[in-house]
């Protein structure tokens, strides 16, 4: 470089280290908050409320995810100190790390389209609801409503006959604009979401086949109108979670909406539109979004919810106050032990969402400090774990997760077909092996559809098919199965000795009916999408032709098997998973026969009118205590009649800076991100 | 010099046009379509999922969609993206692309510089212990697996050492209170190197006109004032220390790029160099008693320059392709980490758009070195 | 347009070919002796070319690590077939049984431990060494197939056949590839030998394509190829015996850079789990990512180190040979006259 | 030692200068044993084969040698200043300020992407001759003139250049520093001969304006005869006869000067039978043992074989043969 390069060099170096001197402190003087009064009225859950409910295909990206239930332990609360009264000099940024952008701040478009698990992070719990699960339990419990709804009955009104309800509502809840949170605000955003036929999350959230109109038949007390009568799954765990919309801001923009033409463009217009200082009447309210970099949440001075103290029973009773404004308990009279105790806040007075491109720069950016916690769907992978937990200042949780992996069959060939196949193939499979030896506890054998953390719909009791047994064991019993059914071998397998290892492979397998059982291929995610699912796929495929049932496991990419499973239905057996949620009416979208046409969700065709009548049942059911016996009910039949075979799920692990900042409680379903963050009752050190 | 240009504009329009053709059938031909990967939800009813397919426009014959796609094309909005309905293709990349530009055109240019510095000297001392050191290290820099190589820089750099942050291209703490956003403070970034570029380029012409023998140190005295200027414009904007933010976050990646693709231009340069330095000329000014280091660099680096930059279009698009890799790592949401996104997520129009974006950029690149070779070479006139 | 000097590194006009220039044909001569003279010339040239390649040591030391990994290649069916049992050391669906404790430092029986699904890192590498040579000389062969074929057609025929092969390659390395292979193994899954047939027949028809048509140029013009017209050869007996045997020594030297470009693509898609493959290094990799193991540092070194270091150690030796080729087919490079 | 023309002390001596290049191949003897003298204001001829060491001597007295190059024996005394033992940056001084060199290729000795006016400023700048750019710019206007070159055309590229203009122009930048000696490297090769015939002409001219000492490297025998005092012969790497211009021409006493005289047509029209050389120069890796001219040469002997040749001295002039021509014709005692 020449002399005058260097000069410039030099020059511009120091000019920019002058500037660096001047301008530091820009950032610090903006924030100081008020300290806000809490009015009155009614109980709020301290987390968010949850919205969307999707079971969608796992993948590694964003699908929409709530849902949670209690895990069974649970600990003493801590002891929580006094709410965020005063003012401190230093301010509390809860930072949390997330791995990709939003993409949108509309919440129409999040429930709609753009239904992504980080929107749900950042964007969940922002809006009243009416009811919402309880933290850790996962009982129903309301939230703006203040007490239970009035049982459905029937009504006739100018000759159509409506199912209907009454809400009654809690006085004081303000949104940020000054303005009550009313039964107009709830009956506004219902109809939007039926008029304008809005999509994504929506239809299961308001149903138009259920819902027929709301009515506010006075700012706080709401009537429900549906047009027949909802089962659980429409009303008490559907229409009584959606999330609530300011009235007076939205009005005007879904007014300009409709009159974008089709229906389509309307619906276009309302998600493109971009929120400026939309009300919020949740803990905190959205104040920034540098895109691509973080979004932050500031927090609401007037949250209705911070001081309410919530108390749960390890009788089951659920207590929640907040003194000067309303007090209630339900599931039994509060007293006795004490599970959990907590009481909103909330202490931080932002919380900033942190953009990382990659697992790794997460982790690395918590363990420098960057991030108090990360929020992220699959949770911490073993080697990351174990890195963390021995790292100062870091404390690594783990919680049961919402999801499931399952083998499917095709019984549209034989010899899936065939129960005693299935079952043979549930036999040879050992899951325990799998998931504890192989894949070092990395993964939970599972035998039911609901995962055992969904505590309320969990049917232990379930036939459990092969646990227990030792390889040689299993192939007996699996060969015995299929001779007893009629099969044939040309060459019988045969076992060692110590009954260790298959001295012999069976050879020629042949069908009841005299044919040989065809070559069979087991789609399964390569091992570059999910090495957990394509080490499953490889060892069936190995247990398999021990025993001379020709199958190949096919590792493909995910979408080919979307392709060929759901939209061709052409395939033998696969192997995907699902996310759940807790109220497990997903059975019903699995295995009712109804589902079973193209595109259906029943893509393995699974037709049982025992089944289906099972299925029906439940949908209709409007009491969660018999609906509990359905779901028992269809959970043993399935396990028996085996349309999937249930194999594992994972863990969810996850860390926080111990160090900075403190939780009421962290065992819970799904983990702490199913609760966003806890945001509104993270305390600081 | 007109026809020249209405010519390659014309170039590039069908170039674009094929680009376009070709990326679409491209990802119409792949197997699985979108909206069932966002419809298999079971809560979604069969009606809206027929509308969701509607609304993305799923729903019609193969060809009007084609040219439904060419019209968003040419008109500039690409299309709405399906991961960000209902934002146009095209506001999505222009929110991503500042970022993207800013880091890889600074990267580049540091990594040509780097390349080309060391090219020469390797050549100049031809199988000194400095060649084979800058040989091997290159190569095996070079064919560093990229992901892996990018987050060990980080975890020394910014973990271990914690010198610098770990990625991302701004401190949420810092930028909380900015009144601006990122994408203005890009785009100041931009013109002020844009403004630069112009200055210095026009210096340096008004000297090679006016001095005309000049081989004075004036022109770039005054660009060195020039360059004295822009810190100082800086600090009267109040976002100087927005930019110096964004700055802090740009040297690990810009390091980690010039350690990763310095090798090629060095290697090039080499070769260059090498043959150059046969040339009579450089023999010439050697026999006129000028100092070694004047022959290095004013006459034989000088040529061997020529045959490098145009390589510097394949260094721009290699650097395109690393954003792929290494925006991810370095969680710096640019087109790079986009395309990864929308091929993941099976945003076909985003794939698209992203693709075209891409080819465009290369378009331009080379269009950039062709202009550059003009003023690099005498020789060459438009005709 | 802008005249220019040729683009790129220069292609050796007067560089020495596999079967010499021929400068001086007796057609009158039979056609064994003929092939007698050239091979003899090929040989001489070859020799030539050896001891050209030999002064360079990062070239040598490069072949050597090739010829390393090409054992390794060829020692992992032996292996298996001998002393590994397949249930064991199968490098995708083996397992580890003799301990548990996955994934297992280096011991005695797994010399470079285990992964976290409880397969041997040996066999892996070894396995994976395989596809990688499969991998980088299909792809080799596939783009000097068919760049020597564009080549020496667009410079035999010129005009519009020439235009239209070169606006396509004009075409293709605007493309950038890694974007390009990122979208295209996303969209069709692709396995080991369409990826490698597309990074292949993108070479092909594009950069190496441009090169090689201007080597052909320069040889196009030389008296010999008149000669052969003139001695009544067809078009496809002069680019096929004349032109393109000329083209050889350059199209070795871009078959390197080939397999350079497509392990690392292979590494890339992989480690992005993009490919439809059930082992290679880049699989290797991201089963470690995906376990989180990448950050460990020291505490996990076999997980990473030797794929990683086998990706660069093999694709910095193709491509150090590449460069120390240039220096044999380029007589300007070289450091003596000689 | 004979005495040149000019009666004083040679401006450079060159004694026993031997360069030899290391390749593959072995060692290649390109320069043996040379030894001559230049007086001040003298010029020399130098002609030979293309291939037999001309240019590797005019590279070597400018210590331009490539990296390959190594010199293995000699002096190369310029006003009594041996430049062999010379560091880099000390040569530096006294290349183009005491001699300089017009190229082989003028084409190829101009930076194409310079002016070339700023070529001829930057030796003179590198070199103190003028310390303002006004001064430099001045001085290039004035060689410019001296060449035949307009002044303006110093504003131009090379590229822009005819050939001739070319070579006037190196010969401009040759002439910049007022060097004491020109080596003259073929320099109108590559020109028509109309133009090479002008451009010899001013050469001569300028230097005996300025009283420069020059050496003239050829292979055409005629043109040397044109523009020197003296003429050396080389072959195969030695001088093999140095003498007068005159005294060469009118009577060579080597064979092969008499036989390169006879293959080239006279640049004087004189008519007379052109003979070809038989054979081929001898590889300088592998020299034929004795005389290198042995295997081409007509009246070669055992002796030639065996040993080189002593020199032979004729007054003024001398070769190195074992059967000096003039001894056979019996003329020239």
């Amino acid at each position: 470089m020449r002399p005058a390069g260097w000069l410039a060099v030099c020059i511009l170096t120091l000019c920019l280290f002058a500037l660096l001197g001047c301008t530091p402190e820009v950032v610090r003087e903006e924030v100081v908050r008020e300290v806000e009064v809490v009015v009155t009225a009614t109980p709020g859950p301290g987390g968010s409320a949850q919205t969307g409910q999707t079971s969608a295909p796992v993948g590694q990206a964003p699908d929409p995810t709530p849902g949670q239930q209690a895990a069974s332990t649970t600990q003493p609360a801590a002891a929580t100190p006094a709410p965020p009264t005063t003012t401190d000099a230093t301010e509390n940024v809860y930072q949390l790390g997330i791995s990709a952008d939003l993409t949108t701040t509309n919440y129409w478009a999040y429930l709609g389209p753009d239904g992504t698990i980080w929107n749900l992070y950042v964007l969940g719990g922002g809006k009243p609801v009416l009811y919402t699960y309880s933290a850790q339990r996962f009982d129903w419990v309301p939230s703006l409503a203040a007490d239970f709804p009035t049982a459905l009955a029937e009504e006739t009104v100018g000759g159509q006959t409506f199912w209907t309800t009454e809400v009654p509502l809690k006085q004081g809840v303000k949104w940020s604009d000054g303005n009550d949170v009313t039964a107009e605000d709830f009956a506004f955003t219902a109809h939007t979401a039926a008029e304008l036929e809005l999509s994504g999350n929506w239809p299961s959230i308001v149903d138009p086949e259920f819902f027929d109109h709301a009515e506010a038949l006075d700012p706080y007390r709401l009537k429900i109108f549906f047009k027949q009568k909802p089962g659980l799954a429409r009303w008490q765990f559907g229409q009584a979670f959606m999330p609530i919309l300011s009235k007076a801001y939205w009005e005007p923009v879904v007014a300009e909406a409709k009159q974008a033409g089709e229906i389509i463009e309307q619906q276009k217009a309302l998600y493109a539109h971009v929120p400026e200082n939309e009300p919020t009447a949740g803990g905190f309210g959205f104040s920034k979004w540098e895109r691509g970099a973080f979004a932050e949440k500031e927090r609401n001075p007037d949250y209705y919810f911070a001081d309410s103290t919530v108390t749960q029973y390890a009788s089951g009773a659920y207590a929640e106050s907040k003194p000067g404004a309303y007090e209630f308990a339900a599931y039994g009279a509060p007293g006795g032990d004490k599970t959990l105790e907590y009481t909103t806040g909330p202490y931080a007075d932002s919380a900033i969402y942190s953009i990382y491109g990659s697992q790794d720069a997460t982790v690395l950016a918590l363990k420098k400090g960057d991030i108090d916690f990360m929020l992220n769907p699959l949770g911490l992978s073993r080697g990351l774990q174990e890195q963390l937990e021995g790292e100062d200042g870091l404390t690594v949780i783990e919680n049961p997760s919402t999801g499931v992996r399952y083998l499917g069959f095709n019984f549209r060939r034989e010899p899936m077909d065939n129960k005693a196949f299935r079952q043979a193939v549930a036999t040879l499979i050992d899951k325990e092996f799998l998931t504890s030896t192989v894949l070092q506890g990395v993964a939970i054998p599972m035998y039911t559809m609901v995962p055992e953390g969904n505590v309320a719909w969990y049917n232990a009791d379930v036939p459990l098919i092969g646990q227990g047994l030792s390889r040689g064991e299993r192939i007996a019993q699996a060969v015995q199965m299929l001779k007893d059914a009629g099969f044939t071998w040309e060459t019988e397998p045969r076992i060692s000795e110590d009954g260790r290892f298959v001295e012999q492979p069976g050879e020629g397998l042949k069908m009841p009916n005299g044919e040989p059982v065809p070559e069979m291929d087991i789609l399964a995610p390569s091992p570059g999408y999910d090495p957990l699912r394509s080490t499953f796929a490889i060892w069936i495929e190995r247990w398999l032709n021990e025993v001379g049932i020709p199958v190949r496991a096919d590792l493909t990419g995910f979408n080919l098997i979307v392709e060929k499973v759901f939209d061709q239905q052409d395939f033998d057996m696969w192997i995907l998973g699902w996310r759940l949620t807790l109220y497990p009416d997903y059975l019903e979208a699995f295995f009712h026969s109804r589902h079973a046409g193209l595109e259906g969700h029943n893509a393995g065709g699974y037709n049982n009118p025992e089944f289906d009548r099972l299925a029906d049942q439940l949908l209709a059911e409007t009491d969660v205590e018999t609906a509990r016996q359905q779901v028992f009910e269809m959970q043993a039949f399935l396990a028996d009649d085996l349309p999937y075979v249930v194999l594992f799920d994972t863990p969810l692990v996850e860390a926080y800076r111990s160090d900075r900042i403190t939780y009421p409680y962290t065992d819970s379903l799904g983990g702490l991100q199913n609760a966003s963050g806890l945001t509104t009752l993270v305390q600081f050190k | 010099m007109t026809s020249y240009l209405a010519r390659r504009a014309g170039q590039m329009v069908l170039t674009l046009f094929l680009i376009v053709t070709l990326t679409f059938f491209l990802v119409q031909a792949q197997p699985g379509d979108y909206a069932t990967f966002y419809s298999l939800n079971p809560d979604i009813p069969a009606e809206a999922r027929e509308q969701i397919k509607a609304s993305f426009g799923l729903d019609k014959p193969l060809w009007q969609q084609y040219l439904v796609h060419m019209k968003n094309t040419f008109t500039g909005n690409f299309g709405v993206s399906f991961g960000h309905y209902p934002r146009p293709v095209m506001e999505v990349l222009a929110e991503r692309l500042p970022r993207t530009v800013v880091l890889f055109l600074s990267a580049t240019a540091v990594s040509f510089y780097v390349g080309f510095f060391l090219g020469k000297a390797i050549a100049w001392r031809r199988g000194g212990v400095l060649e084979y050191a800058a040989t091997i290290s290159g190569a095996t820099l070079f064919t560093a697996f990229t992901p892996a190589f990018a987050l060990m820089m980080i975890w020394i750099f910014a973990f271990k050492l914690g010198w610098l942050p770990v990625g991302k291209f701004l401190d949420p703490l810092i930028w909380r209170g900015a009144e601006v956003s990122a994408n203005h403070v890009f785009s100041y970034m931009l013109a002020t190197a844009a403004v630069f570029i112009a200055f210095a380029f026009l210096t340096l012409l008004a000297a090679r006109k006016l001095g005309r023998l000049g081989t004075g140190r004036m022109p770039f005295l005054v660009i060195a004032g020039g360059a004295a200027v822009i810190p100082i414009v800086w600090a009267f904007t109040g976002v100087g220390y927005l930019a110096l933010d964004i700055l802090r976050h740009m040297i690990l990646p810009i390091a980690t790029l010039t350690l990763i693709s310095f090798a090629g231009t060095m290697l090039l340069t080499r070769n260059s160099m090498l043959e150059t330095m046969r040339e009579d000329y450089v023999m010439a000014a050697r026999a006129k008693g000028l100092p070694e280091k004047v022959v290095r660099d004013r006459h034989a680096a000088r040529n061997a320059l020529l045959p490098v930059i145009t390589s510097l279009v394949y260094s721009l698009i290699f650097a395109i392709d690393g954003s792929v890799i290494i925006e991810g790592v370095f969680s710096w949401p640019g087109t790079g980490m986009t395309l990864l996104e929308a091929v993941r997520s099976e945003d076909l129009p985003l794939v698209m758009g992203s693709m075209v974006f891409i080819g465009l950029f290369s378009l331009l690149a080379h269009v950039i070195v062709d202009v550059l070779y003009v003023y690099l070479d005498p020789r060459i006139r438009y005709q | 347009m802008i005249e220019r000097p040729p683009n790129q590194p220069p292609p050796a006009g007067e560089g020495v070919s596999l079967f010499g220039d021929a400068p001086e044909i007796d057609l009158s001569r039979g056609r064994v002796d003929l092939t007698l003279v050239r091979l003899r010339m090929a040989w001489r040239t070859l020799r030539d070319g050896w001891a050209v390649f030999v002064e360079s040591r990062i070239g040598v030391l490069s072949l050597a690590i090739i010829a390393v990994f090409a054992l390794m290649a060829f020692s992992h069916p032996i292996l298996m077939a001998t002393v590994w049992e397949p249930d064991v050391y199968d490098p995708v669906t083996g397992y580890a049984f003799d301990r548990f404790d996955h994934p297992a430092p280096p011991n005695w029986r797994h010399p470079l431990g285990t992964d976290s699904l409880g397969r041997d890192i040996l066999s892996q590498l070894l396995f994976s060494a395989k596809s990688e040579f499969i991998l980088g000389i299909t792809a080799a062969l596939v783009t000097v197939g068919i760049a020597t074929t564009v080549g020496a057609v667009a410079a035999y025929y010129g005009g519009l056949v020439d235009s239209l092969l070169m606006r396509l390659a004009d075409l293709i390395i605007a493309l950038p590839g890694i974007s390009l292979l990122i979208v295209l193994s996303a969209l069709f899954n692709l396995n080991l030998f369409y990826l490698a047939l597309i990074i292949g027949v993108l070479g092909g028809f594009g950069g190496t394509a441009i090169i090689l048509k201007s080597q052909a140029l320069s040889i196009r013009v030389k008296p010999y190829i008149e000669a052969a017209r003139a001695a009544g050869g067809s078009h496809f007996h002069v680019i096929f015996v004349h032109i393109i045997p000329n083209l050889l020594p350059l199209s070795l030297l871009y078959m390197m850079f080939t397999v350079t470009g497509a392990i690392f693509a292979e590494a890339v898609l992989s480690f992005l789990g993009l490919l439809d493959i059930r082992m290679s290094w880049g699989i290797m990799i991201h089963t470690a990512n995906v376990g989180g193991y990448l950050l460990s540092g020291a505490n996990y070194w076999w997980l990473v180190i030797p794929a990683g270091a086998s990706i660069t150690l093999l694709c910095s030796a193709f491509y150090l040979v590449g460069r120390a080729l240039d220096e044999v087919v380029n007589p300007r490079l070289r450091r003596h006259d000689g | 030692m004979p005495m040149t023309t000019a009666d004083t002390e040679p401006v450079l001596k060159v004694v026993d200068l031997s360069l030899s290049y290391l390749t593959r191949q072995g060692p290649l003897q390109a320069v043996q044993s040379v030894s001559f003298e230049l007086g001040r204001g003298q010029s020399l001829g130098l002609v030979g084969e293309s291939g037999c060491g001309k240019t590797s001597i005019a590279n070597c007295l400018m210590r331009l040698l490539p990296d390959n190059g190594r010199l293995t024996s000699g002096q190369i005394l310029l006003d009594g200043q041996d430049l062999v033992p010379l560091s880099e940056e000390e040569m530096r001084h006294f290349r183009w300020g005491q001699m300089a060199m017009v190229f082989q290729a003028a084409m190829n000795a101009l930076d194409p992407v310079y002016r070339v006016g700023q070529q001829v400023v930057e030796a003179i700048e590198a070199h103190g001759v003028e310390v303002t750019t006004a001064g430099a710019r001045e001085r290039v206007a004035r060689l410019f003139r001296m060449v035949g070159l307009d002044p303006q055309l110093m504003e131009r590229y090379p590229h822009e250049f005819s050939g001739g203009m070319r070579q006037r122009a190196v010969i401009a930048m040759a002439l910049a520093c007022d060097p004491s000696v020109i080596i003259a490297d073929e320099p109108t090769t590559a020109l028509d001969v109309i133009v090479q015939d002008r451009l010899l002409r001013e050469l001569k001219g300028v230097q005996r304006e300025l009283s420069m000492s020059m050496i003239y490297i050829s292979h055409d025998i005629g043109v040397v005869a044109e523009v020197t005092d003296r003429i050396g012969v080389m072959y195969a790497g030695r001088l093999v006869e140095l003498g007068d211009t005159a005294d060469v021409f009118g009577a060579p006493m080597h064979p092969y000067t008499a036989a390169l005289m006879s293959s080239f047509p006279s640049i004087s029209g004189e008519k007379h039978e052109l003979e070809t050389l038989p054979g081929e120069p001898p590889n300088l890796a592998n020299p034929p043992a004795g005389c290198p001219f042995h295997p081409r040469c007509a009246y070669a002997t055992e002796e030639c074989r065996e040993e080189f040749p002593a020199q032979v001295q004729r007054g003024s002039r001398w070769t190195a043969c074992w059967h000096p021509l003039t001894d056979m014709a019996g003329v020239g005692q």
